[in-house]
């Protein structure tokens, strides 16, 4: 099973991977079953494992959200996929007020080993509420871990371990490189650890750290950068909730520099967090302001507009530059 | 489907069942419907083929759902307000929006939904069944100034299971809204059969849970339409309260253009359906009440394609809505602190900006 | 309410209207049944009694609706799972839940929904409706594990207007969940009558709208309930799908602790109210049969209270929680990035930390 | 009307103002009519405009928020109570995906003149789901506008002023200190400015920001620190989208530190978005990093340990000295 394949077929692997070895394992979804989802995440799987394993929900996100709260305090370990994170809204009372609070508010008796997978993001011509990037609301909930994998390897392995893990987990897909990126995968089953982060490039002169589809253009940057001799490390952030700061830390420290980039509206997004605790930890060894490269503050348009919306690689090599300027 | 119980004027092969109300020959209703539904037909058929051509974004088909849509558009007074669904073109065309905005919408422009002639229509609703809130809410604002004006909620078999349909269903019964709720059950919500949405087996009883009336039609038949629509809308029209429709269509195409309902849908079904669909019916009808011959049909075909084309030339011809407008339209009035961001915006997409046409990224 | 359709075997006056149950005569079941009415009534006033003099947070009291939690208590089986709403402490009382931990949660302390006693029922759910949500997703881990186990969920007549109840009948019923719902209609939603929650007339007509059979039943009569819960049970067990039991009670307290009553209710309606409680025509009735007499009923108020009291001086023995729990379950593990919180908490509550007892702000 | 009143009374007086002036005005919520609200702030309202004017609704978030839309979309000026922020949830597809987008949606064509009050913040030993501060969830919204008053002539003219806006104004009212604060304010039916900063008191020395309830502890920790010699200024920052960032700026480029004090739990929250805009901006001027005071992030605790969870007096103290030793 050495051959390249994409984010998409990854997260596939990995259900099905989950499906054939935990027989408490069930999938749930609208049109997840003989569809096999609208990206195709969960082709074949009903096919394979049956209707009682791969369910066709009727149509109602805050019913799929509260079906896998009581369905994980059973011991069952449902992954529920939310069509497009456009539409998880519905689903929120029931994340926020219950799945992230069971094991608190039971003092352990019962928990939430629950599952939520939704594409995210823009950049597919999609229709309104199909493009958004609203993760930071999920990240501010505490309770509830939230992670973005950017690679087919980082999808099947995180996937696996956010089904393994005894706690509600969020798993948001970047559907704009859900069919291009690709890479080989091992199906040999082993999760990647959550809450840290990934370096995918060492660097000496600044750090740039990202998640999800603008792993690439940030990649992309540091080629760019690295031409013109600023050798960026380039971390993906992969866990939104809880943070791994310290190796934010370790590398704003080597290099004094950093560049967040996200794809969601500015205001209270993660790269908030990230410049305010950054900013707070390692203040005497920034040599410039952290820069934020991201959304606007506005409504992701539609698709007329919408690549003018999406930061891109040169948005983050110019806030690098100007990093590298700084003080 | 309790076919005993529902409510149908005209048999699929456009036979009538019983005796016809007297509108059908002594006004020209008939011939309207099918002149509008012949133009969603067409209208359909070219949005898509613009999709497949990269000239439009992803689109939903009306197909099969005209008869519905058009009674709707046909039923409703002008100063009525329809609160869509995505799959309602037909009917907003009826009610006097252009297609080159439909177009627009679909092509992925905003302007789609600012035009005049959409009153004070909702514009399309994406998230399920929301839209049936926003009806209610219309409604009690109509109700509230004591107009005589009522609002439409459109909605699909599969929103019937979100429970916004059923607050909304609550809300108007209790408060007595001035308000219809239309469903159409067009037997899938994407891949998902009627059969895995509900146990109830008529959708029309979910107004049981609620106290409004219901009453399920033929929704391939437009007479029947008429004549549910007209007592629906008459009952919340005179101040008694709400009132549901299901009508029973097919979908006839793909759930959009994304979609390939061949992984899912039985062939057989869909030949089947084809048989019952209402445009055909109401033409062979029309033919039989002799209100209509071929002549006049080539004349009408012709005459509503060049209408839609100059939809289509005028559509393709709209420039690109400018950047700021994201920033210009998100408030009523800008606030300071997003001056900053619209001028990067602005400056950005000029030549050698990082988002200048044709930049690295494209 | 439709009286002549409601289930029911008792009069309000604690006679019987018809031929009762061989069970009434050959079990103790209906003296067991008292014996849980009168101690959720002593553990009612309790509780308001240490609320008042602040030794318990805000209480949202039962009475009235004893009969119906009582009878639900005693017809699930043990393993069965409960799904309750914030007024149902004499279900998890007589499903084995000590009171102390009643108090405890009442206190705000989590750990009163931790205690073993309380196997896999779902704790107090305060948000409305979403309980019964959870009950189908348990319900559905049982029918996909194959046990003949069901899932109870119990909710407000003011919780059936939230869109989730309609989307936990609607999967129940297309799905055939071991699932059965129970409206403690108490007539009013805080101060919200029931007749402005819904135009229907009997709530228990919502099960229509999602194909799921239903019954009303008087919910001051613990016959009528015992027979209604069997079918339902009986139903859901067998793997013929949901049920839904509206039981037609009346709310005797206000709200909560926190509530005023007398701001909304007419006095009237209170005092007619009470000609009908549960409790008093369960009194009744056993005199009547012959199953109890004063005696036994001085004797068995005298050991309830010993017991309550003894529930109630553990509850306020028990030590406050560590402050350190607020992290240590959280998650299964802590992750490093709340370790330095955690530590900070702990510290900040020692002598001299910014959250000491006796500190500054306190 | 000069007597001092509590900010409960003044959210009255500007609902009654309202209601008066303007037969556009709508009240919506569960409990607000004949009970008045259960904490009162709509007492007498029905009694005085009738049932048509001040509606108790069927319980239902999502239904109160998309009525809202509805109603609000046909130039009514809906101002709908959710009777708890902890019952917020269900009502947030419509708040997001309506009411924030009406305007920008239709390009101007139809609008959301709304206003959703709802009593936030903990302290009041209430049950659970009472006590929740994720005020951040909204602000970081494109579209919704949220504004936090705390005082009584603030919660006046704010309300009034949210009522005037053309568009969707998100209303968070302090709970704990609904009674507490007392002062006159005239009924004058005069709106305050949104979209700004209140300076409450002039300082040299740091800057404490905060907004909401804890405003109460930060004036006592600027009085405590003026008994030590430390001259703090405090801003009430009142509205958290759109943020006044300038009016911060400037007081940070004074001060040259900066102590961001909120009750929610610190990853994600308001604090971030301060701390991470003026270290983007006055990265020279500041003297010490932006510290915050801020809840842990955990769930908000039942009544016997919520004191644990609040930030207090002395938190605020301890990190203005921190702040003054710092660098
Ligand atoms: C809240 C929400 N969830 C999911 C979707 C994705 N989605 C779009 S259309 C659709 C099916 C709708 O089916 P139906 O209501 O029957 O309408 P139809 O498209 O068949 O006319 C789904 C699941 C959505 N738009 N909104
Ligand atoms: C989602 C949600 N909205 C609002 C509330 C506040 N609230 C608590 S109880 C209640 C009324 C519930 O009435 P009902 O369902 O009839 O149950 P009862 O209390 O009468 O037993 C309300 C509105 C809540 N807990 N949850
Ligand atoms: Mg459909
Ligand atoms: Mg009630």
């Amino acid at each position: 099973m050495n051959n390249a394949i994409t984010l998409l077929e990854a997260v596939n692997l990995a259900l099905n991977h989950a499906l054939r070895n935990d027989s408490d394992v069930v999938l749930l979804g609208e049109d997840i079953g003989v569809n096999g989802g609208v990206f195709r995440a969960t082709a074949g799987l009903q096919a394979t494992f049956g209707e009682h394993r791969v369910l066709d929900t009727p149509l109602a996100e805050a019913m799929i959200a509260g079906l896998a709260v009581g369905m994980s305090s059973q011991g069952l370990k449902p992954v529920a996929e939310i069509q497009f994170m456009g539409f998880i809204f519905p689903a929120m009372e029931q994340l926020v007020v219950h799945a992230a609070r069971m094991r608190n508010r039971t003092r352990g008796r019962l928990s939430c080993p629950l599952v939520v997978r939704a594409p995210y993001g823009g950049g597919i011509h999609a229709p309104e509420h199909h493009s958004e990037s609203t993760e930071a609301l999920f990240a501010h909930i505490p309770g509830l871990k939230v992670v973005i994998p950017s690679s087919p390897q980082r999808a099947y392995g995180l996937l696996l371990a956010a089904i393994a893990d005894p706690d509600p987990v969020l798993i948001l897909e970047p559907k704009r490189i859900y069919r291009s990126v690709k890479e080989p995968v091992t199906d040999d089953g082993k999760p990647l650890p959550l809450g840290r982060c990934y370096t995918l490039r060492p660097g000496r002169d600044i750090t740039l750290v990202s998640w999800g589809a603008m792993i690439c253009e940030t990649l992309k940057a540091a080629e760019t950068l690295a031409e013109e001799g600023i050798d960026a490390e380039v971390i993906d952030l992969v866990t939104l909730n809880p943070l791994d700061i310290d190796t934010l830390l370790q590398s704003v420290t080597r290099t004094g520099r950093l560049v967040v980039v996200q794809e969601a509206p500015r205001t209270c997004g993660i790269g908030a967090e990230i410049a305010a605790s950054v900013s707070e930890h390692c203040l005497l060894s920034l040599q410039a302001p952290v820069r934020r490269v991201s959304g606007y503050d506005t409504i992701m348009p539609y698709l007329k507009l919408e690549q003018h919306y999406l930061p891109n690689t040169a948005d983050i090599v110019q806030a690098a530059k100007q990093s590298m300027e700084a003080l | 489907m309790h076919e005993s119980t529902l409510l149908r004027y005209i048999a699929p092969n456009g036979e009538p069942l019983t005796a016809l109300p007297v509108w059908c020959s002594q006004s020209d209703w008939l011939v309207e419907a099918y002149r509008h539904m012949q133009f969603a037909r067409l209208f359909d058929q070219k949005a898509i083929a613009l999709q497949r051509t990269g000239q439009l974004g992803t689109y939903a088909s009306i197909l099969g759902a005209e008869a519905i849509d058009v009674a709707v558009g046909m039923c409703m007074e002008a100063t009525d307000i329809l609160a869509p669904y995505y799959r309602n073109h037909a009917c907003q065309m009826v009610r006097g929006l252009p297609a080159r905005h439909i177009l627009s919408y679909w092509g992925g422009d905003e302007r789609g939904s600012a035009a005049a002639e959409m009153q004070q229509d909702f514009p399309n609703c994406i998230p399920i069944a929301t839209q049936t809130l926003h009806a209610c809410g219309a409604a009690f604002a109509l109700q509230y100034r004591q107009q005589s004006r009522i609002a439409v909620a459109m909605l699909g078999d599969g929103a019937t299971s979100k429970g916004d349909f059923a607050e909304a269903l609550n809300v108007a019964g209790v408060w007595k809204l001035p308000v219809v709720f239309i469903i159409n059950n067009n037997q899938w919500a994407i891949s998902v059969p009627r059969t895995l949405q509900s146990a109830v087996s008529r959708l029309s009883d979910k107004g049981l849970a609620a106290g409004v009336p219901a009453i399920q039609v033929d929704g391939n038949d437009i007479i029947a339409l008429r004549i549910a629509l007209e007592t629906a809308f008459q009952t919340a029209r005179e101040g008694q309260g709400p009132f549901l429709i299901e009508a029973i269509s097919y979908r006839l195409s793909d759930h959009t253009t994304a979609d390939d309902a061949n992984r899912y849908r039985p062939a057989e079904e869909l030949k089947t359906a084809w048989k019952h669909e209402p445009l055909a019916r109401l033409r062979t009808l029309l033919f039989r009440l002799q209100l209509w011959d071929e002549q006049r049909d080539t004349a009408l075909l012709h005459d509503l394609q060049n209408q839609l084309d100059a939809e289509v030339k005028a559509y393709l011809e709209t420039p690109a809505p400018p950047v700021t407008d994201m920033f210009d339209y998100l408030h009523a009035e800008l606030h300071p602190a997003l001056r900053e961001q619209r001028d990067w915006c602005e400056v950005n997409q000029m030549p050698g900006g990082s988002h200048a046409p044709g930049g690295a990224d494209e």
